[in-house]
Formats: C-alpha cells, structure tokens, sequence
C-alpha cells in the first residue's frame, strides 16, 4: 500500500519536473557514481585509507531526497555519506582532498572518508557510530523549531541502525515535539556481513513508525524520483509544522560494506539482480524511451562528471598535507 | 553579595543567562514542572515557557545528543541529567560527538553546549545512585570539566561555562545543594582554570575539589589545633587544570595530598598527583597522599557507606603521616 | 480490542481459579499493601533511609502476574520492587530487614530498597537505572533456551521506561530470538512528575509490541484476575517457545514517587477516583457479592499479614547491622 | 609450543572452552557468519553451530546487557564488542550492572562474563574508530581488566578469564591481531595481577601494557647501542596489578616511564605512576615519564594521526631524559 501510493506519487513527479530537473538528476547520480568509482580506484592506489564506505547503487536516495530540500535545510549522515554531501552541494574538490587527508579536504584532513562536513552548506557531517546522528538530528530539527524557522533535516542512516535505542529515543522525541526531521532508513538488507532479517525482528522497517504516530513508507530507493516525491511529501509535512516521517528506501550497496570488505557473504546473482535496477541507467532508459533526452546529452553529461571528478583528483592530489601544528589544533575552541 | 545556596546560586546563573541570550535553553528529565530533581531549575517555567524549559523523557542518550544537535544549530543548550548515574548511558554523545566534533571536522563544527549533573554519595541511595565519575570526562580531550564547590563559584562557574563554546561537564555535588555562601548579585563570572586558595598555610597542601573542599577545610582547622598549618586549595575545573596554583604552594609545604570523592584507582587525583610530580619533584620530600572513596561500589549501610567515603578524619591523618 | 479480549479470560479464570486462590491473591496483595504501609511508617521513623518507591496500588499486577509462573521461573524488577520480591515469596523478614540496612536483609544491607535479590527464588533483583532491566531479562531469557528448559522471564518495569533505548533493543532482541520473555509495563501514568503523554508520543503503550511482531494487550493493573490471565496467557506462549509479549498494565501508585515526593503535581481528585478502584478492596467486595468468601475471612488475613509485617519489622530491627569489615568484601568473587 | 598469531591464539583460547565447558557462547556482531571483524572467531560457527557462536544486531547496550543476564542465568558468555569504541553505548550496563551486581547483592549473585573488545589506533580511522579506553574500565570497583600484548598471553590470559567468576574487560589491540608468537598448545593459563619481565636491564624501568610493549622492547634495543640498559615489563593486566613486579625493578633503575596508548591525561598511566610514587617514593631518582598518546582526538591524516600516538622513538628519548 505504502508501495502503491509512491508509485503512484513518482508518476507525478516524473509529471511535473522537466527535462532539465531530471538530466540534473542524472548528473548528480552519475558524478557520485563516477566520484565513488574513481575514489575505490585510488583507494587501491593508496591514495586514500582507513575506512572507506562506498555509495555506488544507492545514488537515487541521496539524489532524489536531497533534490526535495533546499540549501539551507540540513543533511546529516553516516560515514557511508560522500553521495549525501555531494548531493547537497559540497565541493568533490574539497572531498576528494578530505578522502586523501589533505589540508585542502572539508574537514583539513582530520576527519576522511567517515567524517565529511560542510556547514555553509548545512552539511552537519558523517558519523561512524551507528545511530549515532539521529538524537543530532532530533536536536537540529529543534534548533529550527526554536528559532521559528522553517528548515528540515534530513536524516540519513542504514537498516543497521534500526536496532540501536538511539532510533527509537529519537523517533520518540522527534513525534513528541513534532520536529521537522525525515528519518531515511538506507535499507540496503546488509549491516556488514549481517542480513537484515538476523537484525531486527520486522522486516518492513517502514512499520517501525506506525506506534510513534508519524507516516511511514517504503519507497524504491533504486528509483531516483519515487524517492523523491516521497520526500517531498514527508518535508511539506515537517514544514508545515506537522513532525517527523519515517522513509525506508530499499537499495543495494554494489561493493562491499567497505573497502577491505570483498563481501564474500553475497552471492553473484544477488547482485546482478539489483544491478539490473541500477538507479543511473534507469533513469536514463526512462528519458530515452520518452523522448525526453537524446543518448549524445547523456554522453555528455557523463563526460562533464568525469571531468569533474579527474579535476578532484588532482586538486586532491596537488594539495598539502596539513601541517603537523595542525594537531593540536581545534581540540578546544580558539 | 547575598547569602544563598549552592542551589541558589545555580538556579540565579540560569536566569541570567537565559535573560541575557535568547538562545540558552534547558532540558532535561524533570526540569520543568518539578523544578529539577534537586530542584535547581525550580520557578524557570512560569517564567521561561515551555520553549526554554522542556521536560524530556528518560532517554539520556538521545537528550544529550540532541543538545550537541541543538548547539550546533546555533543554540545554547543547557542539559541537566538528573544525575550522573545515568549519563553513562549518554556517554556515547559525549566522548564520541560532543568532544570531538569541533576537532574532526576540522575545526568546521562548534558544541558549545554545557551538561549538568548532580554526583556523589552520602544519602544512602546505593551502588548505581551514589558515583563521582570525574575521571571519565577528565580522561577525554575535547571536554571542559568543572566542578564547583561554593555557592559563588557555582554561579560564576555556570555563567562562564555557559558563554564560552567548548563543550561543558559541569558537575555539583548533591550534598552541596543546600549549603549557603556569599554569592555577587549580577555579573560574576569566575574564569576557568584558575584553583582558589581557600585557606594559606605552609606546612602541607591540601588539594580538592567538590564537597571535598570542605572536608579539607575542616581538617585544617582540627590540624591548626595540632600545630599543623594546611593549606587547601579547591581546584574548581579539572580541565583546564591549574598546576600553577599547585606548584606554588608546594614549593612553599613540600608535602601534598589529594582529596575526592571518585573512586581512589583511577580517580583524577592519580593524575593530579602524575602531574606534580613530574611538575615539582624536586620540591616534594614524601609522596603525595590520595585520600577518597574506597575501591567499593557504595553500599547502602549507612555505616559501611560512610566508611566506604574520604572523611576529615581521613585528611588529618594523612596529614599526620605526611607532616 | 485487546482490553475486551481481557476482560474476557478474566471471567474464564475468576471461574477457574477457586477460593482457595482467590484468597491466596487476596493476601498477597494485602501483605504487599500493608508491609508498605509500614516501612513508610518505619521511613518517617529513620528506620529506613535512602530513595524508597513504595508499591501500594499496584498490588494486582506484582500478584496476578506472579501467581501466573512457577518458583522456577525468573522475575526482574526496578527499584519499586517490595511488591514483586514478596509476591515471588521472598521473606518479610529478609526484605524488611534489608530495608533497615541489617546483615540480615536479602542483600546483606548493601542494596537496600532498590537493590533486592534472592537468587534461590530467582527473584533477580531490582535495579535503579530506569530500562536497566530490560536486558538482564532479554539475557535471562537466553539463558532458558540456551539450557532448553521451560522456564520463563517477568521482567516489570514502568511507564518511564518506554522511551529508553534498552526498551527497543530488547524487544527486538527477544522477539528476534523468541526468547521466553514477558515484558509487563506497569503504566501509572506518571514517571516521577512526568505524566506519560509527556514522555512518549504513543499513550497507547501495549501499541509498540506490534512492530516487534508480538502480542500486545494492555490490561486493568487495578484487577488482579484480569492481570493474572493476561499473564497465563503470555506464559503459556513464551513456554511453547512461540517468545516474547508485552503486557501494558494501567495502574496507579497511590504515593509520591519515592518517600521524599509529597506528589504535588497529581489532585486529590485524580488519587480519589483510583483509591475507588483499589484492587484489594475489589477482590473483596467480589468475592463477598458472590459469596465465595465471610467478612470474617478477611478479617482473618488481615490479622495474619498484619502480624507477618510486624513480626518482619520485629526482627529486622533486632537484627544486627552487618560488621564494617563487609565493606571490602564481594567486591569480586572469593 | 607452535608459532601462531595474536588472532588464532585467541581463536584457540575460545575452542578450547568451549569444547571445555557446555555454558560458554559467544555473541556479538559479525561473530558468526563474518567470523569477527577482526576475524578473532573465524570458523567457529561451523563448529558449534548457531547455539553457541550468535550473530547480534548492532544493540551494544543489550548484547552487554543480555550477557549479564545470562551469566546470571549461568551461562558463561563471551560478549564480543565489534570495537572498544562501541562499548560507550554499553557502559551504563558495564559500570552499573556487570561491576556491581555481586556486591550491591551482597554477594548472592554472580556474573561471569567476559567482554572482548579491540581497541587502539594507527590505521587511520579517526577519532571515533581509534580510542584506547582501558582507563574507563580501571576506574570501576567489580571489573578485571585484561590486557594482553602477546599471542601467548592473549590465549593464557582469555582461558583464564572464561573460567574465573568476575566480570573481565578483555582489550585487545587491534594493530596486533597478525603478530606472530610461539604459543604453547592446550592447556596454558597466564594468571591475572602477574607482571611480565620481558627484558632485564639495570638503567631505566619501562612499564608497559598491550600494543605499545613492543615499541618499548624496540626502542630498548636501540637504548642499548647508547649504552642505556632497559628492563621493559608487560603488566597483562591492569585489574589487579601487580606492583611488587614494578618495584622490584625501581629499586634496581631508580628510574621508570609508562608506554601507553590511553590519552595522556587521566590515563592508566597516571594511577600505575600514583602507585608507584606511594610504594617506591624513596627509590626513585626522578619523576617516573609518561608516553602517552596526546591529548587530541585522534586525526585522519596519517602524518597527524602517527605523530599523535606514541613511538619507540618517544620512549627513547624519555629514556634518555631518565638517565
Ligand atoms: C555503534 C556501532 N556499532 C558497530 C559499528 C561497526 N559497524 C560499522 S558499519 C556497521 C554496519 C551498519 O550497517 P547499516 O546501518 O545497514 O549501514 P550500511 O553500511 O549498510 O550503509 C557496523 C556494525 C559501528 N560503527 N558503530
Ligand atoms: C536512566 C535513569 N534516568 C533517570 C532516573 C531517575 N528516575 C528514577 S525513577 C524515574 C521515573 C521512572 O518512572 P516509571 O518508569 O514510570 O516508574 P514508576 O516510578 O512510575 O514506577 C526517574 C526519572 C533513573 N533512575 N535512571
Ligand atoms: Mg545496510
Ligand atoms: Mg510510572
């Protein structure tokens, strides 16, 4: 039903958003594509260490939800997060340099890959404890409640996170004091090596909002404009001064849950099966068949996204290491 | 200057603060229409709204982090955990979010939020209702940690905690509630990182913090009568520390000893003491005394709790032993 | 719904429990109401210190969910516990002798009135940190089916308790695992002064067992029959290894919070019209209407609880305090 | 005796108790079918099957908790937290239950668990991946805190903890999960409170624990070719410790430094110095060094995070400080 309805929702959307809107889309998911491509290539190349979660097949989410929302409204993420952050806008110049440690990145090299931040852009950051950003984004949302303002904050975390307590304290506050915060759950069925019927105990996590009185639906989240009308819906709502939804996007995470991860626990078909959902070329067919867009704007577009993403490179690249005063900097306000 | 209490004195640094900035706020478990568990937020309601003063469920974890939330939106939140018992259960948002967001991005992301919490023991309430855990928030860069022992230094303390951006422990003890001291109406802002010599003397010194302060300053006075002539030193914040202050007075006694209510391993003193020594080892003729809390949960027995908790008693004999 | 399937089975067992039990439930609660009586009695006296949470109101749910399990099965509690440490059969002696602090109450006067505890029982122990018990119950419960015995787990706790991280995660836990636990909610619409539509979104408490795939019912805490089967029914479930329920009980505490709590922000009205229903006077009245029990009887039983709790206050006073050398001992096994 | 890793001596450890004793289990996330994170429980599964080896949702404060009970039911469980990081959401149950349940009930109840948690930095994972939080757990009445630096500790020392009755805090460090050590096979219990000597030397005592013994006996080696004799000493346990070790060895240096990765400040080092200071004050020629990790959340960046933590090279030129 929850299905149905976005279904049905997504048809307009597709409806009212024109071809520029939705070659926007397109761009977007295809230069978080192409960024997260290029920063596994460089991950090999030592370029870039520690822990690095990749967003390649989860693009429509960050894309099609963040496209819902305007600038000054807040995103706030795990440390899967590079596709949230350039979804909202930030530099990949500034990333890449953050991926690579270097003085250049968002947060001076101190944070990588798990750690991205951007508060011109309202970027409020990567954590890497699980659950960990939604009782942030619960007092985001009522900073902005507090200041009479009418921004919203979207929360972005995985179907791992939904056992923690911070998920249900946090839900329970954002409904008690109707918070403009949409909590989107990234079920992409795996934390880790862990399915997520061995997780939690109900397997529609969308129905985990029903007792917290908020709306809770289950959106394709490999469908980049069902996503976002979704979102759309759940964010008029908290404007509106109507509280906090629950959104789960269905997707699939293509590589492993990390870098050093080969995902051995996941069978071949599994993944070619989603793989045939891929979010990009859907959209792309989708244009194609309708006459909304010609195969050469695509080759275009991908070929401006590469250049961008090369671009970031070398930026990143070319850019100092921070200095070594640099590390007692920043532990206390200067 | 007016004569209140500890609770008081609390209770006057929030209004003012929350006269003089539209963006502090309190919340907590019973802050509001009970007035606070120790009733230090007592009348704030009626005069700040449901806005400013929010009663929350009893859910720490997600309190604490949705005031690290609240600041970095551009508010000043003021979070009162009923007492620090329970803010193990937040210590997550603390250590992992509140102490490092200004650090990991870059310097990006400010947390000027200020945590409240009643500790300690001597009522009788029990292992899991009696703890003084200092050490943790002292054992995490990123965290001020003040700790206040008067009244007037309760107000000035909170007030400057609440101006400042680092992210604040700021600790009371439950004992101290009730007792009255000489409070400065209006501005005090007393600075952190400044230890207060309570009470001169050049024979031993005598380090503390908390209601410790007056345990040591009733010892001295029974030492006086032995013709031992302490000096107590009340450190008011354990980070920033005031070594200086410290040092001073052992380069005059030679001999110190610490006093707290944290369990003795582990305790802050252990650092304290580390950090003299290193400090003024040369200065130091015998080691420096660690008198506090037995390594025992505290029991409920009124007799073997006090037995379990540092005593005047306690601070003269090691004084004795030291001098 | 759920309460009229209730009131149902309460009939059923009214009939199928005889007066020999109905008595033994009536003198349950009259021991728990009278021995709370007392220690506040012995409270204003100094014979008893620290935090004390009496129980009187809400002797039906403690008695009917106990008399439900056997001595083998497991109860937890939270630091309102005299009620459920008696009705699991624990001496009035050892339990007010605890209270008073003496080496000879159930925890060697460490604990106190939080901290009760007989393990031959299998009363294991109240806890003072709200929600705390949660997962030492969801652990118990493993512990049966780790052993493959048929025991079960009553874990109470409060309304408060709802809003803590612990409350999700076990549920999830013991729904995930179908451990033999049965999760009863003592709803007396206040924690501390907080009345629950302020601490919790949802008012209808039984309503969050749904996600977790469990039953929930929510059952008149004032009649201890309707508890009872409620209870039978849960047990019954757990023990055929089919997991976890959640038993929402509405009752009412008829003191403050704790001793040092006058209770100001509750009106005498609101105290009247649930003294009205108290569960004790209930039992009575119903088993008198139906003539299954004298006014004489009763006069007995309160005779005989009342000098069980006076011969309970005899000897924890009598009893020596434990010797300052047990201050260092048990603080690791010896 | 065979020459194994760090990880399979622990892997063997937990085989061996549990071909041993029918109540112990493991449960924690990624234990199962992953085989650990760290892959500590590799191949367990397929022996012991899902009874025993139990794969959890990410719940750290109910895994904890859910272990407590089950010791309570007793059950031996070994809980493993994925990192020591995560264990902050579980502390509440660690500090308030685990710790202090056999005491607060007066000692008719037991909870013999063991929580095995890696800990430690170096792989740049940034600061909410690379604490060191042994501190935390020594400043908590009720806990054994275990701290192996060799393959043959790390499986003596967890095949005691399985078969004593407190609740054990196991640190492993996760930068030595692939060092290789001879490791005796079977039946091989280390006691706890037994310092190691792993290295005799005359000139300067250097007290260590876990990953940084090895930076200490490396930077001994260099000392030595400057004519400074260390004698480097592995604690293996923090809770109890054992001190008669320690003092032994400074009544022959007079001189002594601690190699920790804990922050500096309010460390595990500054409780073993305070200790040291009360027992050998008159043996010591000079304030005892600590080398510690900084005092800053630890930074991303390799050159920064590498110059945050501490090195042989800093233990060395502590040790020439000393002497
Ligand atoms: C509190 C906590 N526990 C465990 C971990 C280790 N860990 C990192 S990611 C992860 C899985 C999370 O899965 P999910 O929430 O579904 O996000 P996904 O990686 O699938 O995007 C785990 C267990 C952690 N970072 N924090
Ligand atoms: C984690 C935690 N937070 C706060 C407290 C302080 N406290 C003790 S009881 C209580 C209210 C609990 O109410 P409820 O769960 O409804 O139980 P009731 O007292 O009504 O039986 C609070 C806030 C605590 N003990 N533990
Ligand atoms: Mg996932
Ligand atoms: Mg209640």
């Amino acid at each position: 039903m929850a299905l149905e309805r976005d279904k049905h929702t997504a048809e307009r959307s597709l409806l009212s958003l024109g071809e520029v809107e939705l070659l926007e889309l397109y761009h977007r998911m295809a230069l978080i594509r192409r960024f997260e491509d290029k920063v596994a290539e460089m991950y090999t190349r030592g370029k870039i260490t520690g822990f690095c979660h990749l967003y390649a097949g989860e693009e429509a989410i960050a894309v099609g939800a963040i496209y819902a929302i305007h600038e000054k409204d807040y995103v706030i993420s795990t440390y899967r997060e590079h596709g949230h952050c350039l979804a909202k806008g930030v530099s990949p110049r500034a990333v890449m340099a953050e991926l690579f440690g270097k003085a250049t990145g968002v947060s001076r090299g101190r944070g990588g890959s798990m750690h991205l931040f951007d508060a011109s852009l309202r970027f409020m950051g990567g954590y890497a404890i699980v659950g960990g950003g939604l009782p942030l984004a619960t007092g985001l949302g009522l900073s902005i409640v507090y200041k009479e303002e009418a921004d919203v904050v979207l929360c972005f975390f995985g179907d791992g996170a939904l056992p923690q307590g911070a998920f249900h304290e946090s839900l329970n506050l954002a409904s008690l004091w109707k918070l403009p915060v949409v909590f989107i759950c990234e079920n992409n069925f795996y934390g880790m090596g862990t399915m997520v019927q061995n997780a939690i105990c109900q397997e529609e996590l969308y129905r985990f909002a029903e007792p917290y009185k908020m709306p809770g639906v289950r959106v394709d989240g490999m469908d980049v404009l069902e996503v976002y009308s979704a979102v759309v819906e759940a964010v008029a709502r908290a404007r509106e001064g109507d509280g906090p939804s629950l959104i789960e996007a269905v997707t699939y995470r293509y590589r492993g849950h990390s870098m050093s991860d080969p995902g051995e626990y996941r069978s071949k078909r599994e993944e070619r099966i989603w793989q045939e959902r891929d979010p990009i070329k859907r959209l792309r067919k989708r244009m194609l068949s309708d006459g909304r867009a010609t195969e050469a704007r695509f080759k275009e577009i991908d070929a401006e996204v590469a250049e961008i993403v090369d671009d970031a490179v070398k930026f990143a690249d070319e850019s100092a290491e921070p200095p070594l005063d640099e590390l007692t900097r920043n532990v206390y306000v200067e | 200057m007016a004569e209140i209490t500890y609770r008081e004195a609390l209770n006057q640094a929030l209004r003012e603060e929350l006269d003089r900035d539209e963006r502090v706020f309190i919340m907590g478990e019973e802050v509001g229409y009970f007035g606070g568990a120790f009733k230090v937020t007592d009348g704030l309601l009626a005069v700040y709204g449901e806005k400013r003063i929010r009663d929350t469920p009893i859910s720490e974890l997600t309190i604490v982090g949705a005031g690290i939330g609240a600041a970095m939106g551009g508010l000043r939140p003021i979070v009162e955990l009923m007492t620090v018992n329970f803010g193990l259960l937040a210590i997550d948002q603390i250590v992992n979010n509140a102490a490092k967001i200004h650090y990991m991005f870059g310097g990006h992301a400010k947390v000027p939020i200020v945590i409240r919490a009643p500790q300690g023991a001597g009522h009788q309430l029990g292992a899991q209702h009696s703890q003084s855990l200092e050490a943790y928030f002292l054992h995490c860069p990123g965290l001020r940690v003040v700790i206040p022992a008067t009244p007037a230094d309760a107000k000035g303390l909170l007030k400057t905690a609440m101006r400042q951006d680092d992210p604040v422990i700021f600790l009371e003890h439950e004992s101290l509630y009730s007792m009255k001291g000489q409070v400065p109406e209006g501005e005090h802002l007393v600075p952190f990182g400044r230890a207060n010599v309570m009470r001169e003397g050049k024979d031993v010194t005598i380090i503390s913090y908390s209601k410790c302060v007056f345990d040591a300053l009733s010892a001295a006075e029974a030492l006086e009568n032995e013709g031992i002539d302490a000096e107590v030193i009340d450190l008011r914040t354990l980070n920033p520390l005031d070594t200086t202050t410290l040092v001073e007075s052992i380069k005059k006694t030679a001999k110190a000893m610490i006093v707290y209510e944290g369990w003795r391993t582990g305790g802050a003193g252990a650092e304290i003491a580390s950090q003299l020594y290193e400090l003024a080892f040369d200065y130091l003729d015998a080691p420096i005394e660690r008198v506090a809390t037995r390594d025992v949960p505290i029991p409920y027995n009124r007799h073997l709790e006090a037995a379990a908790l540092p005593t005047a008693g306690d601070v003269v004999k090691a004084a004795e032993k030291l001098v």
